[in-house]
């Protein structure tokens, strides 16, 4: 691909007091593409996702979206715009609804055209009919369908998803695994974590291994078999930090 | 010229409600919902006082309110704001909302302003309800010092949500904040607390405004001290 | 000369809170400076293979 | 942290023998030089020690306002550990300084304690920085605890002259502490004295900053040392 990549990271490092967590990492991700990035706990995944949606600055090296570094402050608002984040925890306030929630997120990241925006996202991820409901009230895979419809209210370019799978039935599951395969067609750039090596290598177009503060295995889908990333997992994985 | 030098920064569009009016209202609505927060500083100011009409026996030892109102006044809205800030910058940490504020693409002191002006509307707000029942348990002339009690009340108030607010957010992220907080801004909102009780003894005690408007002035400039401070380094409290 | 005890109080205990400030810092030095040695001794032949 | 070390060790080294016989030659002037203050008797010689201490107790909270500026601007872990180690000694000195004040309150006022100005002051600082030593202890990283403490150390510091203004205006009278027998001013001796305690105290206040600076910076090393070890591959 001759396009220049959407998000890039070179030699990233982060350090954690002096326990490396990434050591010279260095993505590419372009537009239209989506990277499943497996790995064991504690490998990194989670904080590399924390630093590509600027919420972690690392400690060495440096992460651009467009070009731009991810550090530049003055470009901050402009950046962060463009990156939607999936966490762990959903980022939801329990006691509003779920209309609420969205709304209050369309509204700081002046999303034109709210009303229509946040319906349309509530029909995608099935939750129309209870989107006047307290989000306490709603079942773990609802939350998560929700936090999703959350990381995606503002059409962020980079879609950040840390284990978009978790908690889902295998219905929610599929639905999701259909979105992921949609986004890039629109355009989006894609980037997830997850445990479940077959649901990512069924999803995304490419897959990496986080193993040792960096990718120690990185293919395109069409010349991996669900076989050999099992064995490349069980060899790199067992590898500690 | 790097590229993402050239894009200049970006502008919200002029019809966009700020940042920090959102936080707030969405505070508000949250609030409106449970009223969680209203409920316990209220029935917590209501106990302070009793506490004290048990502590000073006022009508056995012949002290009258305006002797030590202000003081009652005083803690009652201290220690009920302490519930409401704590519990404000609780809210955002349960789901990690706070992470989500700090993603968003608006200034970090948006987030600090928005928090604070939703805190000085539930301090206020428990205000209004707490101090007519003062006024009804120790027996004073509420209507006659209403206007200047309330200026009194307003600008302490807001210089003491001004540095809860940026000591709250930053007890939050310890852990046992509920112990943190307090021990922060107990000591560091002094001069607030020392302007406002006087302010209200002379309220009180029926004097002119011209007794203690220099009493107001320096609580205003203690607000503004801290607010700015909590507006420059707010970005530090937000990142993780 | 009146209030000598008190004086006499006063320095002490100043002199005692300093003696104890700085034993706690000659012993919280002599504690690190000597679990680094350790560490170090123990990291060194490790980092030579 | 390298370059550091060396630094430390000759200044604490120089230091040493300085302050140790500065030390001896203050003692010398409070007990067997300086004259006995007409009103106060004895006590008076308290504040030969009093005063230095509060100087360099606010010495040490500048220090914590400078350290955590420079912190936040330059992400330097070495400034926090500066103003960490600021921050103790200026909570050490303000001990001295609230142990001293009510001693010599009590012959001199007939009371132990008493709310004047810059004793409530004094005992709002330690209050607050002593919170501020809390929330390092409680904070869940390193660099979070450096983050969060350098806020509340500016916030602090920026705090202080509001603190006394408010304080003096709810309290006032500080005693004049130096008053001899003439009344024409200061004596001379007592003025000599003075200076040379308040000099001894600011050198005496930079050796143990070094100390505790470098007893920091040593920490750092052990914890980085450790952090290594637990991370295999390193």
């Amino acid at each position: 691909m001759s396009a220049p990549s959407l998000v890039s990271t070179r030699n990233l490092e982060f350090r954690f007091g002096a326990r490396p967590v990434l050591r010279g990492l260095n993505l590419d991700l372009h537009r239209g593409e989506s990277l499943a990035v497996f790995g064991s706990n504690g490998a990194g995944k989670t904080t590399l996702l924390r630093i590509l949606a600027t919420l972690l600055r690392p400690t060495g090296g440096e992460a651009f979206l467009d070009e731009v570094p991810l550090s530049a402050r003055a470009q901050r608002s402009h950046l962060r715009r463009r990156i939607g984040f999936l966490s762990h925890q959903s980022m939801l306030y329990e006691r509003l609804t779920a209309r609420q929630n969205l709304h209050f997120y369309a509204r700081m990241y002046g999303v034109d055209n709210r009303a229509r925006r946040c319906a349309e996202l509530l029909e995608m991820v099935e939750l129309g009919g209870r989107e006047d409901d307290p989000v306490e009230e709603f079942s773990k895979g609802m939350q998560q369908r929700l936090a999703l419809a959350r990381a995606l209210v503002h059409d962020p370019e980079l879609v950040l998803l840390d284990e978009p799978f978790s908690g889902l039935d295998p219905r929610a599951s599929s639905r999701l695994g259909t979105l992921l395969q949609d986004l890039p067609r629109r355009g989006k750039a894609v980037l997830f974590t997850s445990h479940h090596l077959e649901m990512g290598l069924g999803v995304a177009h490419r897959v990496a291994i986080l193993s040792g503060g960096s990718f120690a295995f990185d293919s395109p889908r069409e010349s991996t078999s669900l076989e050999g990333l099992v064995a490349a997992y069980a060899s790199l994985a067992g590898r500690g930090a | 010229m790097p590229r993402w030098l050239a894009a200049g920064r970006e502008v919200a569009p002029l019809n966009a409600t700020p940042p920090a009016l959102v936080i707030c209202v969405k505070d508000l609505q949250q609030e409106l919902k449970t009223r969680e927060s209203f409920t316990a500083a209220f029935f917590f100011a209501l106990l302070v006082q009793l506490v004290f009409s048990f502590a000073f026996d006022f009508q056995s030892l012949g002290l009258g309110f305006q002797d030590v109102g202000a003081g009652v006044l005083w803690i009652t809205l201290t220690f009920s704001s302490i519930l409401s800030l704590q519990n404000s910058f609780v809210i955002e940490r349960e789901k990690n909302c706070l992470a989500a504020l700090a993603l968003c693409p608006c200034d970090p002191s948006s987030v600090f302003l928005g928090k604070f002006l939703a805190n000085l509307i539930f301090v206020l707000a428990v205000q209004a309800f707490v101090l007519p029942i003062s006024a009804l348990f120790f027996g004073y002339d509420l209507a006659a010092v209403a206007l200047p009690l309330s200026l009194v009340v307003v600008v302490n108030a807001a210089g003491f949500s001004a540095l809860g607010t940026l000591f709250a957010a930053i007890s939050v992220r310890t852990r046992r904040s509920e112990l943190l907080l307090p021990l922060l801004l107990f000591p560091a909102a002094t001069p607030v607390v020392i302007w406002g009780v006087k302010a209200t003894r002379l309220c009180l005690a029926g004097r002119g405004l011209e007794a203690y408007e220099y009493l107001v002035g320096l609580s205003a400039c203690f607000g503004a001290i801290f607010a700015v401070a909590g507006v420059l380094l707010f970005d530090y409290v937000l990142e993780e | 000369m009146k209030n000598l005890n008190y004086l006499f109080w006063a320095y002490t205990l100043i002199w005692i809170l300093l003696a104890v400030y700085l034993l706690s810092l000659s012993v919280r030095l002599r504690a690190v400076a000597s679990q680094l040695r350790r560490l170090k001794s123990r990291l060194s032949p490790e980092e030579k293979t | 942290m390298e370059r550091l070390d060396p630094m430390l060790r000759t200044i604490e080294l120089v230091l040493f023998p300085v302050v140790a016989v500065l030390m001896v030659a203050c003692l010398y002037c409070i007990f067997c030089v300086v004259p006995n203050e007409v009103t106060m008797g004895a006590v008076q010689r308290i504040f030969y020690f009093h005063v230095p201490s509060a100087w360099v107790a606010f010495l040490g909270f500048f220090v914590v306002f400078v350290a955590s500026t420079l912190y936040l601007t330059t992400r330097q872990l070495v400034w926090d550990t500066l103003a960490h180690a600021a921050a103790e000694l200026g909570v050490l000195f303000c001990a001295i300084v609230l142990l001293s004040g009510p001693i010599w309150a009590r012959p001199a006022w007939g009371t132990w304690w008493t709310w004047e100005a810059r004793l409530t002051t004094t005992l709002v600082l330690e209050l607050v920085f002593v919170a501020y030593l809390v929330l390092r202890s409680q904070a869940e990283s390193r660099d979070q605890a450096a983050r969060l403490a350098a806020v509340v150390g500016i916030v602090g510091f920026l705090d202080v002259p509001l603190i006394y203004f408010s304080v003096k205006l709810w309290r006032g009278h500080h005693p004049i502490v130096f008053k001899s027998g003439g009344g024409e001013g200061l004596e001379p001796a007592m003025l000599k004295t003075f200076m040379l305690c308040m000099f001894t105290f600011t050198l005496f206040f930079s050796l143990l900053l070094a100390l505790r600076f470098r007893l920091g910076l040593l920490q750092e090393d052990l914890a980085e040392i450790k952090d290594r070890e637990m991370s295999p591959g390193a």
